[in-house]
């Protein structure tokens, strides 16, 4: 079979580090296939793919790009060559529309100098509507939900006519829905003849697309598969060194679970909207359960976080803790009252990724750690260092947290939450971008937090997860509450089913509570 | 995404490091001044010679380029605590003209206190100056005004107030200068370098800086004003006032400008003559940006800034520069000062080592 | 580790060598019998009083073999003086220190504590009784009073561009006690001896430089009918001559001959003998007969103050009938016949 | 009353280099860099212009060559700012400091003057406009009988407005400020769109400099008075909007030209009447702050 991409011992080392990210690595990318390059966080599956895409330099090894060995010295060059990369992280103009983002850097013009605006919404419609996504051409990228935000990107490559399409872990930021329907866009790509590598973790998504998978470990190759020959256990037992599988064990209410947090109808408006964001939201969060909100993303559950993280002021309704009113009362008075919140944006909101480790721990901390009215700096190092040892997380407490890998920032915020809890924690998308042994260990936590007896909310788009760990459930649509499922309701349920609800094509009826 | 990284490869002596970078730099930019005087001077070693040795010539220029230092360390340190805090404040000029007017006025005033009087004065007019940027601030927060501009326009506005305070209400009539009354003899800070006019002045700024470090290192407050500024909504979400943090901040740093304005008074000038100030906001300012915002690094910074201004005003003492050429050489050194790649050339030729 | 060393070294060389040749440079050994440090409180350029001190002090160094000049310019900042002026007195190299502003003499009667052989000599200021200082003072009220009488008879003219109005204006870089005190009330004095209904508009640019400044308010003082400008104003008058050639208006200029700038609408200039003045007092030091302790007021009774009437751009573009009219008075100045009351500073 | 016309007339005068300058300015602001050298530039670009003129003799030759000269000081600026990684500010403040040296040291070193020098050969700039079109009322006196430097300058505009939002050069130049990565990833270099934002700020300071000598036929030292600072305050002001400049331009040569007029009318102390510009351009910035706040409250 003809081959797309060839890359013959691929060596490249991070200077800062003098860590070894490839190690002589060959990889190969038959044209029209889609092929998942699996392997753990930090196994080097980004870093040989902007090798590839002319972000980073390699010291030894070839490329051959359908048969023609190439130096791909920039992402110009490789876009040249017909590869084309989506990455994690957006690169989109919020403030430009889909258009605008998708032709920049080969516009359609008028007149030699003009930018053809007209032309370019017409061209990218075309390229939309060939490609069967859900966006419009003049849409302004702020206003995109992050499925749509995808969308721009992967059409932001097609448009350059790319036959070769990376993408860097699509799913993450994907509810179930948006992800069929991405997959579905990558097969039809496929079978035009477009060929498609997935960097992923997710073993589910692997079995469901790829026709082989590439699996790496600690910079290193383990092999490459057909994916009809090989089944989850044995990708993940390839990517782990051992296997893991995911579960938890539930709970049920007991008489002794005691109201912490109840939300009476509460609306939140948003400025020159009709529509408002949450419209009448009645909840109550148990102690010793774990309670999941699931929706597809734009439905509430962002706006559901920002209320209970304090950010944005409820427009009517009530909020109360153990009993007591703290609705508006801002994120500075949660605190006080004992908020402990894992945030889903970790890198923006959650850390700060220039400040050390330790003093990413210490905000808003109740404990003092001060010797005469100054902070003690030796009480904050040491009580970092437990907590870096208790949560097995690499890196020292002096060492601005940014340089720490994803997983392990998210830890620290983990532990410093975990740590500050009083009788509840919310937790929104507390899995995002984490591979299976931390998000296996994030599960843990919060199985061990609702066994003492804490209200656990869990705000999350990733049905897996809603349906893994929660023991009661409510789907959000359109900012109301359309189900909820207690119990073995909630454990039996399938992802279809509450991908119903989640779309809005069924609605419970009023006897549910 | 981002690979394990190795935690022990970070340099465990960063300061060490940063400081060895910051010679290197003061080095370069120095033999750039070398270059330009054989340029621009007739008689260029001797040009050099006082623009790199006037300055330590003697006790006298010794003292005077110490003294210079004490205004810039204190407007350096409020530039660097607003710059913390993720705020800019453009009004140095006015904030130090208005603490140093009023500081002035109430020393007279208070005089018969003493002691309490001086302390009085000199917080009054820091009150004064810190209000003004503290204004600028407030607008901020309440209404998300830039504050880079509202305190640039509040500034110039308040130096021709002040101008107007100096010259005309405030006016000393016995005397032909444009000033005020001077302090009486008893509110002046001993000189600590005669014949130079290098005061006692000097130890309080040492005192501020040390203060500013435990402050914005060591206490809570410091700490969140930091968070604020490296990242505002990691503050707010950790439970931080970050809306105090815009007003506060700024306040100090007007405060701290205000403070040198009254030290320079009670130090220097004894009285507040017109536009005796002028410069010394802007000063303050490339100090905080030299220092990179440290207040540790701000004396450095403060010293070295202070040294090419005295060795400039020495060349033009002593030999044919003028102070036109003065302010290219200085513009030269700037240029070179800030120049983040000499730092990085370095670190990385140290890492492949 | 190397490459600091070798920078480190790099410049060391650089430095020493400098200062190695700085040593080498040997300064011609001449003992004149008096140094004299000229010390501009400003910059020379811009300001005709300050150039005028400069060039006559220069110009008289070369003409005698025994003095030597060096001129210093110590910029606007007021502050800065008294440390730049100890500086140099320190140095001990200055026999007499000759300076022009009417701050310097508080500042040189306290830098005289410290150094009580050093002399000074301050043109433009007034104090008196201090053994180290003689001070001259230029009558400005009364060239100011002349200017404004000739302001006066060209407003009430029937020139093309005067008008009806009878307002005369003022335009200054920034106001000071002798602008306020003697120049504005001499101005506005001298007008009205030709028509007491005569009104100053009085206008203040707040810098020296800003010329275009300059030419937005003297529009705006055409637009409110004002046909007779005065300015001190630095470089900034520059938007004065500007105003004055497209718009029509004239000018009385103080203290130099600027009939060139705008010829035709310049009517007036005074003049201010500074180097004059200059020359005299450095004569008079070199035969060591400055009494110091005293302070003088000079005008144009002793010829130091005056007006280029020979210019022919005076002659030539005022009526006949103004000039003559001004010339007496002008006379009568001269003669000292013209009574006024100095106001106090 | 009777002053409304010519002082609208005279804060179309004022705030046409602050325009210029701020086009320019809203161009590295746009590229996310805060142009603290717009005075300097000004100021180069005042001196180039008039002593280019006085030797070529011909005013255009000379603007265009003093354009030249100031481009060439912001190339430099932007690559010390760009390739060595300097402080913007730092840069920006020596820009300021290089300029008021260089253009006294070279004004001595060409006509022996460090002060007022006057170009007896340059005439004064034209004022555009038929006395036809003088005749309309109001809009006549106020917008006729200008320099060629104020329509040129809302031409500028015009051009500026189109090339930031209809020319693929614009959008990356905004990408560049908003979202550098989204360039590199597409294969483009940010550095060169902020580079060449630089040069634009050359250039209209070169000509709003260019304004300020040819207007007066003379250079004065420090001619500026610190009208690249108001530039900056303009782009702000202005919302960083082409039609948000002229806007902001406008407020601030009203106010000054208010300020002209008053100190003829009003008795107050001249230094209050110097602050009007300020104070007032305060209040305008706190005004549509407060309008924005109000018309973005509550973003989810």
């Amino acid at each position: 079979m003809e081959l797309a991409v060839e890359m013959r011992n691929i060596t490249k080392t991070y200077p800062e580090n003098n860590l070894r990210a490839n190690d002589g690595i060959d990889f190969s990318l038959r044209k029209g296939e889609i092929l998942c390059l699996a392997g753990e966080n930090g196994a080097g599956k980004t870093t040989l793919m902007k090798v590839l895409y002319g972000l980073e330099s390699h010291e030894k090894g070839t490329i051959r790009i359908r048969g023609n060995q190439e130096n791909i010295s920039s992402p110009l060059v490789a876009n040249r060559l017909g590869i084309g990369m989506v990455h994690q992280h957006f690169m989109l103009v919020e403030d430009f529309t889909v258009a605008q983002n998708v032709v920049m850097g080969i516009e359609p013009r008028k007149y030699g100098i003009a930018y053809d605006l007209k032309k370019a919404v017409s061209l990218v419609n075309e390229a939309i509507a060939h490609h069967h996504f859900s966006i419009e051409a003049d849409m302004l990228v702020r206003n995109l939900t992050v499925g749509q935000k995808q969308q721009v990107e992967i059409i932001k490559m097609l448009y350059r006519d790319v036959d070769i399409l990376i993408l860097d872990e699509p799913t993450t930021v994907l509810t179930e829905l948006e992800i069929e329907a991405l997959f579905s866009s990558l097969k039809q790509l496929a079978k035009r003849g477009k060929s498609l590598i997935l960097i992923t973790h997710k073993l589910k998504e692997i079995i469901a697309i790829s026709d082989r998978v590439v699996v790496m470990r600690q910079g290193k190759m383990l092999g490459t598969y057909e994916t009809k020959d090989v089944n989850e256990q044995q990708i993940s037992a390839l990517m782990m060194g051992k296997s893991i599988s995911l579960s938890i064990k539930h709970a049920k209410r007991t008489d002794e679970s005691q109201p912490v947090i109840e939300c009476k109808k509460i609306t939140v408006l948003r400025q020159g909207q009709e529509r408002p964001l949450l419209k009448d939201l009645n909840f109550t969060a148990y102690s010793g359960e774990i309670l999941g909100f699931a929706g597809v993303s734009g439905n509430g559950l962002g706006v559901l976080e920002a209320v209970l993280g304090g950010f944005i002021p409820v427009f009517d309704g009530k909020i109360l803790h153990d009993g007591n009113d703290i609705t508006n009362i801002g994120t500075a008075q949660l605190r006080r009252q004992g908020l402990a919140y894992v945030p889903s944006d970790r890198l923006q909101i959650g850390s700060s990724l220039k400040a050390s480790v330790q003093e990413n721990i210490i905000v808003g901390e109740s404990r003092s750690f001060r010797k005469n009215g100054f902070i003690d700096q030796r009480q904050v190092t040491k009580h970092t260092n437990d907590l870096l040892e208790k949560y097995s997380t690499k890196g020292t407490a002096q060492m601005p947290i940014g340089t720490m890998s994803g997983g392990n920032i998210q830890k620290v915020i983990l532990a410093r939450e975990i740590e500050r809890y009083q009788d509840y924690i919310v937790f929104s998308e507390p899995t995002w971008g984490l591979d299976i042994a931390s998000s296996q260990f994030v599960y843990e936590q919060m199985a061990s937090l609702r066994d003492k007896g804490a209200a656990v909310i869990l705000i999350s788009s990733n049905l897996d997860e809603i349906l893994t760990i929660s023991d009661r459930i409510i789907v959000l649509y359109r900012g109301t509450r359309v189900a909820s499922f207690v119990g073995d309701e909630a454990r039996n349920l399938s992802k279809e089913e509450i991908g119903e609800y989640m779309l809005g094509i069924r609605k419970q009826g009023a006897s549910h509570v | 995404m981002s690979e394990k990284r190795n935690p022990t490869s970070k340099n465990a002596f960063p300061t060490l490091k940063e400081s060895i970078g910051s010679l290197l730099i003061v080095l370069i930019a120095l033999s750039g001044v070398i270059i330009l005087s054989f340029l621009l001077s007739k008689t260029p070693s001797k040009t050099l010679r006082y623009f790199f040795l006037g300055p330590l010539q003697n006790a006298y220029y010794f003292g005077n380029m110490l003294n210079g230092a004490i205004p810039l360390i204190f407007g350096g340190l409020g530039i660097s605590l607003a710059m913390r805090s993720g705020n800019f404040n453009l009004g140095g000029e006015g904030q130090i003209y208005s603490g140093a007017l009023a500081t002035t006025l109430f020393a007279l005033y208070l005089a018969p206190l003493g002691v309490v009087g001086a302390i009085l004065a000199l917080f009054i007019g820091a009150f004064v100056a810190g209000g003004l940027a503290g204004l600028s601030g407030y607008l901020r927060m309440k209404w998300d005004t830039s504050e880079l501009i509202t305190s640039f326009l509040i500034s110039n506005a308040v130096v021709l107030v002040v101008n107007y305070l100096i010259a005309g209400p405030f006016m000393d009539p016995s005397t032909s200068l444009i000033a005020t009354r001077k302090i009486p003899e008893s509110f002046r800070l001993p000189v600590l370098l005669p014949p130079s006019s290098l005061s006692t002045a000097l130890f309080f700024a040492l005192v501020a800086v040390i203060i500013v470090h435990i402050y914005l290192y060591k206490t809570k407050s410091g700490y969140q004003l930091r968070m604020t500024g490296l990242n505002s909504r990691f503050a707010k979400y950790g439970g931080i006032n970050t809306r105090k943090f815009i007003v506060l901040p700024m306040f100090l740093s007007g405060f701290l400008y205000g403070l040198g304005g009254g030290f320079a008074i009670y130090g220097t000038y004894f009285s507040s003559i017109k536009e005796f100030s002028a410069g010394m906001g802007w000063n303050g300012l490339a100090v905080a940006l030299i220092a990179k915002n440290k207040p540790s690094m701000v004396i450095p910074a403060a010293l070295f800034f202070s040294y090419i201004e005295a060795g400039a005003r020495s060349a033009m003492l002593h030999s044919d520069v003028t102070f036109e050429i003065a302010a290219i050489v200085q513009s030269i050194v700037f240029f070179l000062i800030s120049s983040e790649v000499l730092f990085t050339l370095f670190e990385k030729k140290r890492r492949y080592s | 580790m190397k490459k600091i060393i070798s920078m480190s070294l790099l410049f060391g060389i650089v430095l020493s060598l400098a200062v190695a040749a700085g040593n080498m440079e040997k300064e011609i050994p001449n003992t004149p019998s008096l140094s004299v440090l000229v010390y501009i409180a400003g910059v020379t350029a811009g300001s005709p009083p300050y150039e005028a001190l400069a060039e006559g002090a220069t110009e008289f160094a070369s003409e005698n073999q025994n003095i030597t000049v060096k001129v210093y310019e110590a910029g606007f900042n007021q502050a800065q003086w008294e440390e730049q002026l100890t500086s140099l007195v320190a140095t001990g190299e200055y026999d007499l220190v000759l300076t022009s502003n009417p701050s310097l003499p508080e500042i040189c009667a306290s830098i005289g504590k410290k150094f009580p052989k050093q002399k000074f000599v301050i043109t433009d200021a007034f104090m008196e009784g201090n053994p180290q200082i003689r001070t001259y003072l230029f009558n400005q009220y009364e060239q100011s009073l002349y200017l404004g009488y000739l302001a006066g008879l060209v407003t009430t003219s029937n020139m093309s561009h005067a008008n009806k109005d009878l307002k005369i204006g003022f335009i200054v870089a920034q106001e000071y006690p002798l602008l306020n005190k003697h120049m504005l009330p001499g101005f506005l004095d001298g007008a009205r001896m030709v028509n007491p209904n005569i009104e100053l508009d009085f206008r203040v640019i707040g810098n020296w430089f800003d010329a275009n400044k300059t030419a937005d308010l003297a529009t705006s003082m055409k637009n409110a009918g004002v046909d007779v400008f005065a300015a001190i104003a630095g470089g900034a008058a520059q938007g004065l001559f500007k105003v004055a050639k497209e718009q029509g208006a004239y000018i009385v200029f103080h203290n130099s001959n600027e009939y060139k700038n705008a010829p035709g609408y310049v009517v007036g200039c005074g003049s201010m003998e500074q180097k004059k003045l200059t020359k005299e007092i450095l004569k008079n030091a070199l035969s060591g007969t400055i009494e110091y302790g005293a302070a003088s007021i000079v005008g144009a009774q002793d010829g130091y103050l005056g007006f280029f009437a020979d210019d022919p751009a005076y002659t030539n573009n005022l009526p006949e009938t103004i000039r003559v009219q001004f010339n007496a008075f002008m006379d009568d100045i001269y003669k000292g016949k013209i009574a006024y009351t100095l106001p106090a500073l | 009353m009777q002053f409304t016309i010519p002082m609208l007339h005279s804060a179309i005068t004022i705030m046409t280099p602050l325009l210029l300058a701020s086009m320019g300015g809203l161009f590295t602001e746009l590229s996310g860099m805060l142009n603290i050298a717009l005075e300097g530039l000004l100021l180069m670009g005042a001196f180039c212009s008039i002593i280019f003129s006085y030797y070529t003799a011909s005013m255009i030759l000379g603007t265009l060559l003093g354009i030249v000269c100031t481009m060439i000081l912001s190339a430099i600026l932007a690559s010390v700012t760009l390739n060595l990684k300097a402080n913007v500010f730092i840069t920006g403040l020596a820009v300021n400091l290089f300029a008021s040296g260089m253009t006294v040291v070279l004004s001595f070193a060409l006509f022996a003057n460090k002060g007022v020098v006057v170009f007896d050969n340059i005439p004064p700039l034209p004022l555009l406009g038929t006395p036809e079109l003088a005749k309309i009322p109001i809009l006549g006196d106020i917008f006729i009988g200008h320099s060629a430097f104020v329509y040129l300058s809302w031409l500028l505009l015009a051009l500026c407005y189109f090339v930031l939002y209809r020319t693929p050069f614009g959008f990356r130049i905004r990408a560049t400020g908003l979202h550098p990565e989204a360039l590199s990833s597409l294969g483009m270099r940010p550095n060169r769109y902020r580079f060449a934002s630089f040069l634009i700020s050359g250039f209209t300071c070169g000509l709003g400099g260019a304004l300020l000598t040819l207007n007066l036929g003379a250079f004065v030292p420090n001619i500026t008075a610190g009208k690249g600072w108001i530039a900056l305050v303009v782009i702000f002001l202005g919302n960083k909007k082409p039609i948000g400049l002229l806007i902001a331009a406008f407020i601030f040569g009203l106010a000054d030209a208010f300020s002209n007029y008053a100190q003829g009318a009003l008795n107050i102390p001249s230094d209050f009447i110097l602050a009007i510009p300020y104070i007032f351009t305060l209040l305008a910035m706190i005004g549509s702050s407060i309008y924005a706040n109000k018309k973005g409250a509550i973003e989810s």
